[in-house]
């Protein structure tokens, strides 16, 4: 490998500076590496860090809003300030350093080389460039909580004036660290994009047709193009909004002739797709699970291939309803009102073929197969509940209430936790060689379930009473304060605190079947895709026998000319004839 | 639904809430059934020792109906609820019927100012009534409001009216409302406008005409300069 | 379909010419700019549909003719066996 | 650009031949990199257009500021394009295996080092004329816009030098060479889209 051989060099170059012979291989290991695996640990690890964060803000600010007033165990006195800093903060770091990273880069780095039969990605220096990029802007978000002003709190949209001008928004350091951290990860995410989309489409295994790929490599390609596709115009919103904070054009300052909505243009062009871009992997990581413990087939293929497509071009001509309220033209809001209930559709579908191949199966409920079948039964609310706001008419009122955020709770939940929790008790034996503790891990799935529904439930009907966002005490409204509503907080926050103490039981679990779990097979849910043919974990180069040939597509699950119930996909055998 | 918890003020509150029950009903509907046919095939459906999963591709279009059905069952109450949607939007939000009145709700951080027209009934004459954070309304007028904002976007929300509208500056929007009921109600602001977003309540007070009068004639003693009455607190 | 996409024409060109709700319209600005935010709007969103699918139809064809240029290699080449 | 030599032309030992890419590997990369970019123009093309005409009555062209220099700009224009057709020549000069590759190319790379030089030409002159970035909205849009395809030129510029240099040493992979090209055909041709819709 050049790269090795180039890295290796490197790292020698710099030995006389007095590190021993030992750290530079752990350094060449584990930081400097080029392997996809290593790069997608360090994506998942950076991923959950950031996730702790963002837990933690959000137990001080649901603490604040249940309880308020009071000094938060941990954090102290929620403060206003602080609780325009915490909210935001929480948005961006799940949206931005906990989806992302984890959904796309994360899992995107591990899985497509393992499971489209190669050794590594196309440009692996390239991304070891994009994981050094997104730690820095990680480390760029984190520094902002510690200067002059505090950490940002325009909220994650950070419209300006109020992001543009330090005299509006009183954090004159915070807001510029915010948006160069946001630009920054989507250089890296640009740079990863490229890399996967690269791979899959020249590194194939031999006889890995265009329908042979699995769903979840499909869907990391589809949204890592959204995701290039929709960016340019939001960074160059960024650039605009950071040349106004920081050299005073006024691009979107009304005084100087700019235009406010402008930013809401750039940023929603980029932010609704954005929901569609870590949307799709989270439903490919469900394709794969939901085969292997029903012993089924995909139902319709294609379909959910085409229904992908469908709903990643509709993404681009749905964002605009962010601003039907916003003071964009109202016959806009027509149009795309029409648009987003339409994107229900294919999304619709995608849920109808989940629950159409669970027919006829024989399902298996293991802790990955609970949190797939979990990421469909609460996703369904998520998406029912989109089509009130979708519909102009009833988005008037609930537009930036806690109806709003129960909603696209009941969407990003499911996508970045359940999805993520059933990704890696799926992937766990392959990744690390060994098993996860079952008891554990179903324990840590039901307390997280039950108290996921206890937040969320009772936010539906605060949002649907009036409660709007970004509020930090509700004692100002008395309409707000009548009587349950405030019982209703609190037991959302409670709900919040059992959510975060289960955590605990995940990260236990983690640690223990790490270290002690029982050893792993190569292949220990007898599946199909190509990543169970190499050992467990895989080496570097993945496949120590020689790269695998595709004999044929990733679901011939109980398929009836074989005794076994699977028939992985690099086994030889007349199968292309059986497959059609 | 709506208007047990949160009371229905305006003309138009009773087409949104009706708008938000007929989406609750189609969705609602959908949603459970969903729900019931997804639980029941994992519960009938349960791994048995020596049964066999079925074989199906799914892409014959005898075993497609089963996606086909439901997808255009979606596309048929898609429109239904697009055209409900629509013609509420356009009521509230496209037409304007005639003013007897039009309020100025000007938005600044972190208070609202609401410049009503006195007892002229016109904006920018010198009886104007400026009041920091109270709007006054009477029940059963149309109002018209020019909404501006002096510094960053706001939003200015009335649960009860069911009305929501961004203020921006640089820009005056315009937007009517017609109170149906009297009372005392939450103004809100829905958008973030910085540290003090959280303190930036209003109160709407809907006063029955003779009520309103009267409000007005207390406060255009001397008719010159616009005057304070204080906020809610 | 075709009644979405009536309702569709329907409502943008049975809407009122003047939408006196309207924030982009009204106010000191002139009436060019409603029709340019929605050009714009246009733009924005058929652009990256039109790059992708010219890069993705580009490569669909060019992968198509390696393919058949393989296969015919393989033809010539290779008598007709099992693979492996 | 960081990666020349694409992993994949490696294939380890003992393994099966590796297919061969349909896309050279550099050449796609670059190419999703370029719709991207051209996202992240139109995005900044967008704007300016959106704030254009919502100017107010009598404030566009902004009274008080130069008007950019069109007609001299043509000449840049015609450099830039003449740049990018001397690099199709290389190319198909390249593909010929002809030697005089590597001398088209720096002929390409002089026209586009040509098109740079008189752009900063440009700059100067109108900074003197007190168009700056905080003067006006124009000033704003034209040195964000111009100033970030330049630096794209300037970006490019490197690329192709470096593929000069390693034609010149008779380098036989060609991912530097078609990366390269394909991005500086991206600056070459969303230039006349930057002229059209900012300098008129």
């Amino acid at each position: 490998m050049s790269a090795e051989a180039h890295a290796h060099g490197h790292a020698d170059g710099h030995g006389h500076h007095g590190h021993g012979h030992h750290d530079e291989g752990f350094i060449k290991k584990y930081l400097w590496s080029t392997d996809h695996k290593m790069i997608g640990f360090q994506y998942m690890f950076t991923g959950m860090a950031m996730a702790l964060l963002g837990g933690f803000t959000v137990y001080a600010f649901r603490m604040q809003l249940a309880f308020p007033g009071i000094s938060v165990p941990g954090y102290g006195r929620v403060t206003a300030t602080d609780y325009n800093a915490l909210v935001t903060t929480h948005g961006s770091v799940m949206i931005f350093w906990v989806a992302m990273p984890v959904l796309i880069a994360a899992l995107g780095n591990y899985l497509i080389p393992l499971m489209i039969g190669c050794d590594d990605m196309v440009f692996p220096r390239l991304n070891r460039l994009s994981y050094q990029i997104f730690l820095i802007s990680a480390i760029v978000l984190i520094a902002s909580f510690y200067v002059d002003g505090g950490a940002f709190g325009g909220a994650w949209t950070s419209y300006p004036p109020l992001s543009a001008k330090a005299e509006f928004s009183l954090t004159p350091k915070g807001s510029t660290l915010w948006l160069l951290a946001v630009a920054l990860e989507f250089v890296a995410f640009l740079l990863g994009g490229i890399n996967f989309v690269t791979t899959v489409m020249n590194s194939r295994a031999p006889g890995m047709k265009m329908f042979d790929v699995p769903i979840v490599v499909w869907m990391i390609i589809i949204a890592s193009i959204l995701f290039m596709a929709s960016v340019g115009p939001l960074v160059a919103g960024a650039v605009m909004l950071l040349f106004d904070q920081q050299l005073g054009t006024g691009f979107f300052d009304p005084a100087k002739g700019g235009d406010p909505v402008l930013w809401q243009h750039l940023f929603w062009f980029f932010g609704h797709p954005e929901v569609y871009v870590v949307l799709l992997p989270a439903m490919g990581i469900v394709a794969e699970i939901i085969t292997v413990f029903s012993r089924k087939k995909l139902f319709a293929y294609k379909t959910v291939l085409y229904t992908a497509i469908g709903t990643g071009v509709l993404s681009f001509f749905v964002w605009a309803h962010h601003q039907f309220i916003a003071g964009i033209d109202p016959r806009m809001a027509n149009i795309f009102s029409v648009t987003t209930l339409l994107i229900s559709i294919p999304v619709a579908e995608m849920c109808f073929v989940y629950i159409a191949t669970l027919y006829g199966g024989s399902i298996r409920l293991t802790t990955p197969m609970l949190w797939a079948l979990a990421f469909i039964g609460e996703f369904l609310l998520g998406g029912v509940t989109g089509i009130f706001l979708g519909a102009s008419g009833a988005d008037i009122y609930f537009h930036d209430t806690y109806f709003v955020i129960a909603h696209f709770h009941y969407t990003f939940f499911p996508i970045a936790f359940i999805a993520v929790f059933a990704a890696v008790t799926y992937w766990f034996p392959k990744m690390f060689g060994k098993h996860m503790n079952d008891t554990l891990g179903k324990m840590h799935f039901w307390g997280t379930i039950i108290s996921f529904n206890f937040i969320f439930i009772p936010l539906f009907v605060l949002g649907a009473r009036g409660d709007h966002r970004r509020i930090y005490d509700y004692r100002h409204f008395p309409d707000l304060m009548k009587p349950g509503m405030q019982d209703l907080r609190i037991l959302a926050t409670v709900a919040l605190l059992v959510l975060l103490a289960f955590q605990v039981v995940f990260l236990a679990n983690f640690i223990y079947s790490l270290f002690k779990g029982r050893k792993a097979e190569a292949n220990p849910w007898n599946a199909n895709t190509l990543e169970w043919h190499a050992p467990s974990p895989p080496p570097h180069g993945n496949f120590p026998e020689g790269l695998p040939t595709v004999h044929r597509g990733p679901y011939e699950y109980s398929h009836p000319d074989r005794q076994d119930d699977f028939w992985p996909q690099h086994l030889a055998g007349d199968a292309r004839s059986a497959q059609s | 639904m709506l208007e047990h918890y949160l009371e229905s003020a305006s003309t138009f509150s009773g087409d949104i809430d009706n708008l938000i029950i007929m989406v609750a009903v189609i969705v609602g509907f959908w949603f459970l059934l969903a729900e019931f046919v997804f639980i029941g095939l994992i519960l009938k459906f349960k791994a048995q020792p020596g049964v066999k999963a079925k074989y199906v591709a799914g892409e014959d279009p005898k075993e497609k109906r089963w996606v086909a059905w439901p997808h255009y069952a979606t596309l048929i109450f898609d429109v239904m609820i697009i055209v409900a949607a629509i013609r509420v939007w356009h009521h509230v939000k496209q037409e304007m019927p005639p003013a007897d009145e039009t309020v100025r709700v000007i938005a600044q951080q972190w208070a609202w100012t609401f410049v009503h027209p006195g007892a002229d009934g016109k904006l920018d004459t010198a009886d104007d009534i400026s009041v920091v954070d109270e709007l006054h309304v009477q029940k059963d007028k149309t109002y018209h409001f020019e909404l501006l904002s002096r510094d960053v976007l706001h939003s200015f929300s009335v649960p009860v009216f069911r009305l929501k509208q961004d203020a921006i500056p640089g820009r005056v929007i315009k937007g009517w409302f017609k109170p149906t009921m009297t009372g005392q109600f939450d103004v809100q602001c829905t958008e973030i406008c910085g540290i003090g977003h959280g303190i930036m309540p209003a109160r709407i007070i809907i006063d029955t005409p003779e009520r309103h009068a009267q409000w007005v004639a207390a406060n255009t003693t001397g008719g010159a300069a616009p005057q304070n009455a204080g906020g809610t607190k | 379909m075709r009644s979405v996409r009536a309702a569709l024409l329907g409502v943008v060109a049975g809407a009122p010419s003047s939408a006196l709700a309207c924030a982009v319209c009204g106010g000191a600005q002139n009436d060019e700019s409603t029709g340019v935010y929605l050009a714009m709007t246009g733009v924005l969103s058929l652009l990256p549909l039109a790059l992708m699918g010219a890069v993705a139809f580009w490569l669909y064809r060019t992968a198509e003719a390696a393919e058949r240029a393989d296969e015919a290699q393989r033809v010539e080449s290779v008598p007709p066996q099992v693979e492996h | 650009m960081i990666d020349a030599l694409p992993h994949g032309t490696q294939a380890p030992l003992g393994s099966p031949a590796k297919r061969r890419p349909v896309v050279p590997s550099a050449v796609l990369g670059t190419l999703i990199f370029v719709v991207a970019e051209v996202m992240f123009f139109v995005g900044m093309i967008s704007a300016f257009t959106i704030s254009k005409a919502t100017a107010l009555p009598g404030s566009w062209p902004v009274p008080g500021q130069p008007m950019l220099p069109a007609d001299a700009t043509a000449l840049n224009t015609v450099a830039l394009l003449l740049s990018g057709a001397v690099l199709v020549a290389a190319h198909v000069s390249f593909r010929k295996g002809s030697p005089m590759a590597k001398w088209l190319v720096l002929g390409a790379w002089v026209l586009g080092a040509l098109f740079v030089g008189l752009q900063g030409r440009e700059w100067a002159a109108l900074l003197s004329q007190g168009l700056t970035l905080t003067s006006s909205r124009l000033g704003a849009f034209f040195y964000l816009i111009v100033g970030t395809h330049a630096v794209h030129a300037l970006m490019a510029l490197v690329a192709l030098g470096l593929s000069f240099v390693s034609l010149l040493r008779g380098s036989t992979s060609p991912g530097l060479f078609f990366g390269a090209q394909t991005f500086w055909y991206f600056v070459v041709l969303l230039w006349p889209i930057i002229y059209a819709r900012v300098y008129f």
